[in-house]
């Protein structure tokens, strides 16, 4: 039990997949300037994230070790995503509108959040077992929206104080928001 | 959506998936032989090149797979071994062999002479062992060394067990790992020795 | 048509330089700029990647199913950089080792298939072929543009040489994920400021 | 060729697989989505305010389909737009009226007291966050122009007594003034009506009196000289009924405070109100 609190921890801050693996920095980037769509877009990959990787983990260990095709890992967990997105999409319009009318605008975008994959690809990678995969993409997700919701926050705030350089406005001071988040949450490596 | 759309949509992913494996299989196919060496080259060669002395041949193109027992579910297990000559004469041959330490498995790799049975020198190759303890079976080449030049015959355990070889202070899970492997492995290579065929 | 070529294959430098100015393909702008030449080994990766998509997803443009689009484009996407992982394990292997995940990770680079999207699914070939040339090679230009300052101020080296002097204690902080969030913003901010002179000046 | 094989099979089954498993998904789950709606979509200006009610305009342009919003639904359009949309979906515009902002506080710096002196970022959703802002008055205008930067027509600026001031010919009524302000000063109303009560405060008529010359005290004059009966007290606030008052203007002189009083609309919009 105590293992997966760990790996739960290391996930959602001290190896933060957004500051300190670098990935679905996009979405963070791009849709972070109100907190609701933020919100959306953080449930929406929380979601996908868990269900494409375990399905991306049992197809890698029932067919391509089986079979011995490792090699096309890349091609078919991108195939199995995209597929998993747009069945989504499709389902979720017909079985739960509502969700749909909030969530569903996201979808289409997390098909090429490096997020998705670079999980899919790392439980792999690390060789996490089933129960491992799920805790694992599930608090990376987690930690993404975690930021994400931060970022949106923090953005809402700097827009009404009007005193950002010129220079920086926009994209720039984002970033650089990202760098000093990053360095505070480098500050719970000790946790682990 | 018709049939007729389901159905022409299926084809062209069904086509484009297809191609898309077949050309990279083909390239797989063309690269194989290059991946394996790289892989090999750049994780066994430190190794390699601390324990084999005075050849001229490239041992990781010069290696041989053999099979040398089998797994649990009664699979073969094979074990790659590299091959260093001078001119064309074989001078040593080197080969991987595992024990367990503290932290996980040991590899270890061992050169033998098969011209006289000696062994040549050994070097760890994969470990996890506690960092500054047992991570000394690497950083003390003291205690590598003790293993080189040493007749087949010699007894490879611990001086605790009855054998020729200090264990390092503090890490005596880790030196028993290293000399069950070079234990397991000479037992290995008697084993196979007729079958190399040298 | 020669002219459109050229124009399509320059604007990828500057004025449609993609991680400067749309903030697109920033995730590997990020992780893989810590040394000069891992990016210009990623650079080039995705170079490949970017034409070999653009071309093929132009050639195929006409015959493919709007609903399964995106499917096929990433299939296509996905071969290229399986070839790159595949050539670059058999020749390139120490390189291969320092890029890691982040050569799978081409396949969801907002960039490529941004391009493929936006550019290659509406223009022939031959111009699709110049526009992904330009592309990556702005690609590469802004990473190694990151990678340079962060090398040279985080290690006092440039592609693995001594530049500062011995002395130099190095600043750490850059070398570490948050450091290139930091200089990117920078970077862009001059971006900014540049562009902003140069339009004046032609105003 | 094993290998190759293996691989060409695999993955194209799984392609087939995949879009097998979309293309009866899309048949079995399908649900019909009006072509229409992109139509009124496009139509639509785009500018994503949200003044609609709807969280965009892809949002209303559905909701406008299915009947739940009228074709002028959208704040910003103009009414050719509306027009167009109602030719498009077959149905006729409903005489909605159009809305125009205007700024509930009278409290400048003349007339009003203030508690200290903000000298924080001139934005008054930050000033509103230092205990409450620095207006003594809870409710009035704390003049920092917020409204002004939010407006995305223009049509508001600061007037030189340090309240925003509406140009109701470039207000599209889109509310993005209303929902921005952290104490809703600027707020819709009809462009026909005649009187406002240009106060946003709760408080009584004493605390009123005490820190705002120009605020509204409740005393409720107003309600009672109306020979419309379009004036309501809600909370020691007099709120004019659009549809009643007739703007005959006795209520302007009862006032004991003057802050009702007839609504100003810039030239041509007067003319089209009338």
């Amino acid at each position: 039990m105590q293992e997966y609190l760990l790996m739960i921890v290391a996930a959602m801050f001290i190896n933060n997949i957004v500051l300190i693996r670098f990935m679905g920095n996009c979405p963070v980037v791009g849709v972070t300037s109100s907190v609701d769509s933020a919100l959306g877009m953080g449930a929406a990959v929380v979601f996908v994230t868990t269900m494409a990787g375990t399905t991306c983990w049992i197809i890698q260990k029932t067919i391509l070790e089986v079979l011995g095709i490792e090699y096309l890992q890349t091609l078919v967990f991108i195939l199995v995503i995209a597929t998993l997105v747009q069945f989504v999409e499709i389902l979720m319009q017909k079985v739960a509108p509502p969700l749909y009318r909030a969530l569903g605008i996201f979808l289409p975008l997390i098909t090429t959040n490096c997020m998705v994959f670079g999980v899919s690809v790392l439980n792999i990678k690390e060789e996490h077992s089933f129960m491992e995969t799920l805790v694992f993409s599930m608090a990376s997700a987690v930690g993404f929206a975690i930021v994400l919701l931060f970022m949106a926050g923090l953005r809402e705030r700097m827009d009404s104080a009007g005193r950002v350089p010129k220079l920086l406005q926009g994209v720039p001071i984002t970033l650089i928001t990202a760098g000093m988040m990053g360095l505070s949450f480098a500050g719970l490596m000790g946790l682990d | 959506m018709s049939l007729r759309e389901i159905i022409q949509m299926v084809l062209v992913l069904t086509i484009v998936a297809a191609v898309c494996a077949g050309g990279l299989a083909a390239v797989k196919m063309v690269t194989m032989e290059q991946i394996e060496y790289q892989q090999i080259k750049f994780i066994k060669e430190p190794a390699l090149k601390k324990i084999l002395t005075d050849y001229d041949n490239d041992p990781i193109s010069d290696r041989i797979q053999l099979v040398t027992g089998k797994d649990a579910r009664g699979r073969d297990v094979s074990t790659t071994f590299f091959l260093a000559k001078k001119g064309s004469q074989l001078v040593s041959l080197a080969f991987e062999s595992t024990g367990s330490g503290y932290g996980g498995p040991i590899g270890v790799m061992i050169a033998i002479a098969p011209e006289d049975d000696v062994v040549q020198g050994i070097a760890v190759t994969t470990q996890s062992e506690t960092p500054g303890l047992g991570t000394k079976i690497i950083d003390d080449p003291s205690f590598s060394a003790q293993f080189a030049d040493k007749p087949l015959s010699a007894n490879f355990s611990l001086s605790a067990a009855g054998g020729q070889i200090q264990a390092i202070t503090g890490a005596t899970v880790s030196s028993t790992g290293v000399s069950n492997a070079v234990n397991r492995g000479i037992e290995l290579y008697q084993a196979v020795k007729p079958e190399l065929d040298l | 048509m020669a002219a459109r070529i050229v124009n399509e294959f320059t604007k990828g430098f500057w004025k449609e330089i993609a991680p400067l100015r749309f903030a697109l393909g920033i995730c590997p702008a990020l992780a893989v700029s810590t040394k000069v030449e891992s990016a210009l080994g990623m650079g080039f990766a995705v170079v490949f990647v970017l034409c070999m998509s653009n071309v093929l997803v132009s050639a195929v443009r006409n015959i493919v199913p709007d609903k399964v689009r995106i499917a096929v484009f990433i299939s296509i996407i996905a071969t290229g950089v399986v070839i790159v992982e595949l050539v670059m394990q058999a020749y390139f292997y120490p390189l291969f080792l320092v890029l890691g995940i982040w050569i799978p990770l081409i396949v969801v680079n907002c960039v490529v298939l941004g391009r493929a999207e936006a550019f290659a699914r509406k223009n022939p070939v031959l111009l699709s072929l110049s526009d992904g040339l330009g592309m990556g090679l702005g690609f590469t230009l802004s990473l190694v543009v990151i990678s340079s300052i962060r090398e040279i101020l985080g290690d006092g080296t440039w592609l693995g040489m001594m530049v500062l002097p011995e002395a130099y204690p190095g600043f750490g902080f850059l070398l570490r994920p948050p450091g290139a969030f930091v200089i990117f913003g920078l970077v862009l901010g001059i971006m900014n400021v540049i562009s902003a002179r140069l339009e004046n000046k032609t105003a | 060729m094993g290998p190759v094989l293996t691989a060409i099979v695999t993955v194209g089954a799984m392609g087939m697989l995949a879009s097998l498993i979309l293309g009866v998904a899309a048949k079995v789950f399908y649900v019909y989505v009006d072509p229409r709606i992109g139509q009124v979509g496009d139509l639509l200006p785009g500018a994503n305010c949200g003044g609609c009610g709807y969280a965009g305009c892809t949002d209303l342009a559905a909701a406008i389909v299915q009947g739940n919003a009228p074709a002028n639904g959208c704040k910003a359009a103009s009414p050719e737009v509306a027009a167009n949309i109602a030719t498009l979906l077959g149905i006729s515009v409903e005489a909605g009226e159009r809305q125009v902002a205007q700024i509930f506080c009278r409290g400048d710096a003349a007339h009003a007291e203030r508690k200290f002196i903000y000298k924080g970022i001139k934005d008054c959703r930050a000033a509103q966050l230092v205990s409450g802002g620095d207006k003594a008055c809870t409710y009035g205008c704390l003049g920092l122009g917020t409204c002004v930067e939010a407006c995305m027509f223009n049509a508001l600026h600061m007037g030189a007594n340090g309240l925003p001031e509406v140009n109701t010919d470039l207000c599209t009524g889109c509310g993005n003034c209303v929902k921005i302000c952290p104490r809703h000063i600027p707020r819709l109303i009809p462009i026909s009506q005649m009187a406002a009560t240009y106060c946003s405060s709760h408080d009584i008529g004493k605390v009123v009196k005490e820190i705002c010359e120009v605020g509204c005290i409740g005393c409720g004059l107003c309600k009672k000289v109306c020979p419309e009966k379009a004036i309501e007290l809600d909370k020691f606030l007099s709120v004019v009924d659009p549809t009643k008052c007739n703007g005959c203007g006795k209520c302007f002189e009862k006032c004991p405070t003057g802050v009702i009083q007839a609504v100003v609309l810039t030239s041509k919009s007067l003319k089209m109100a009338a």
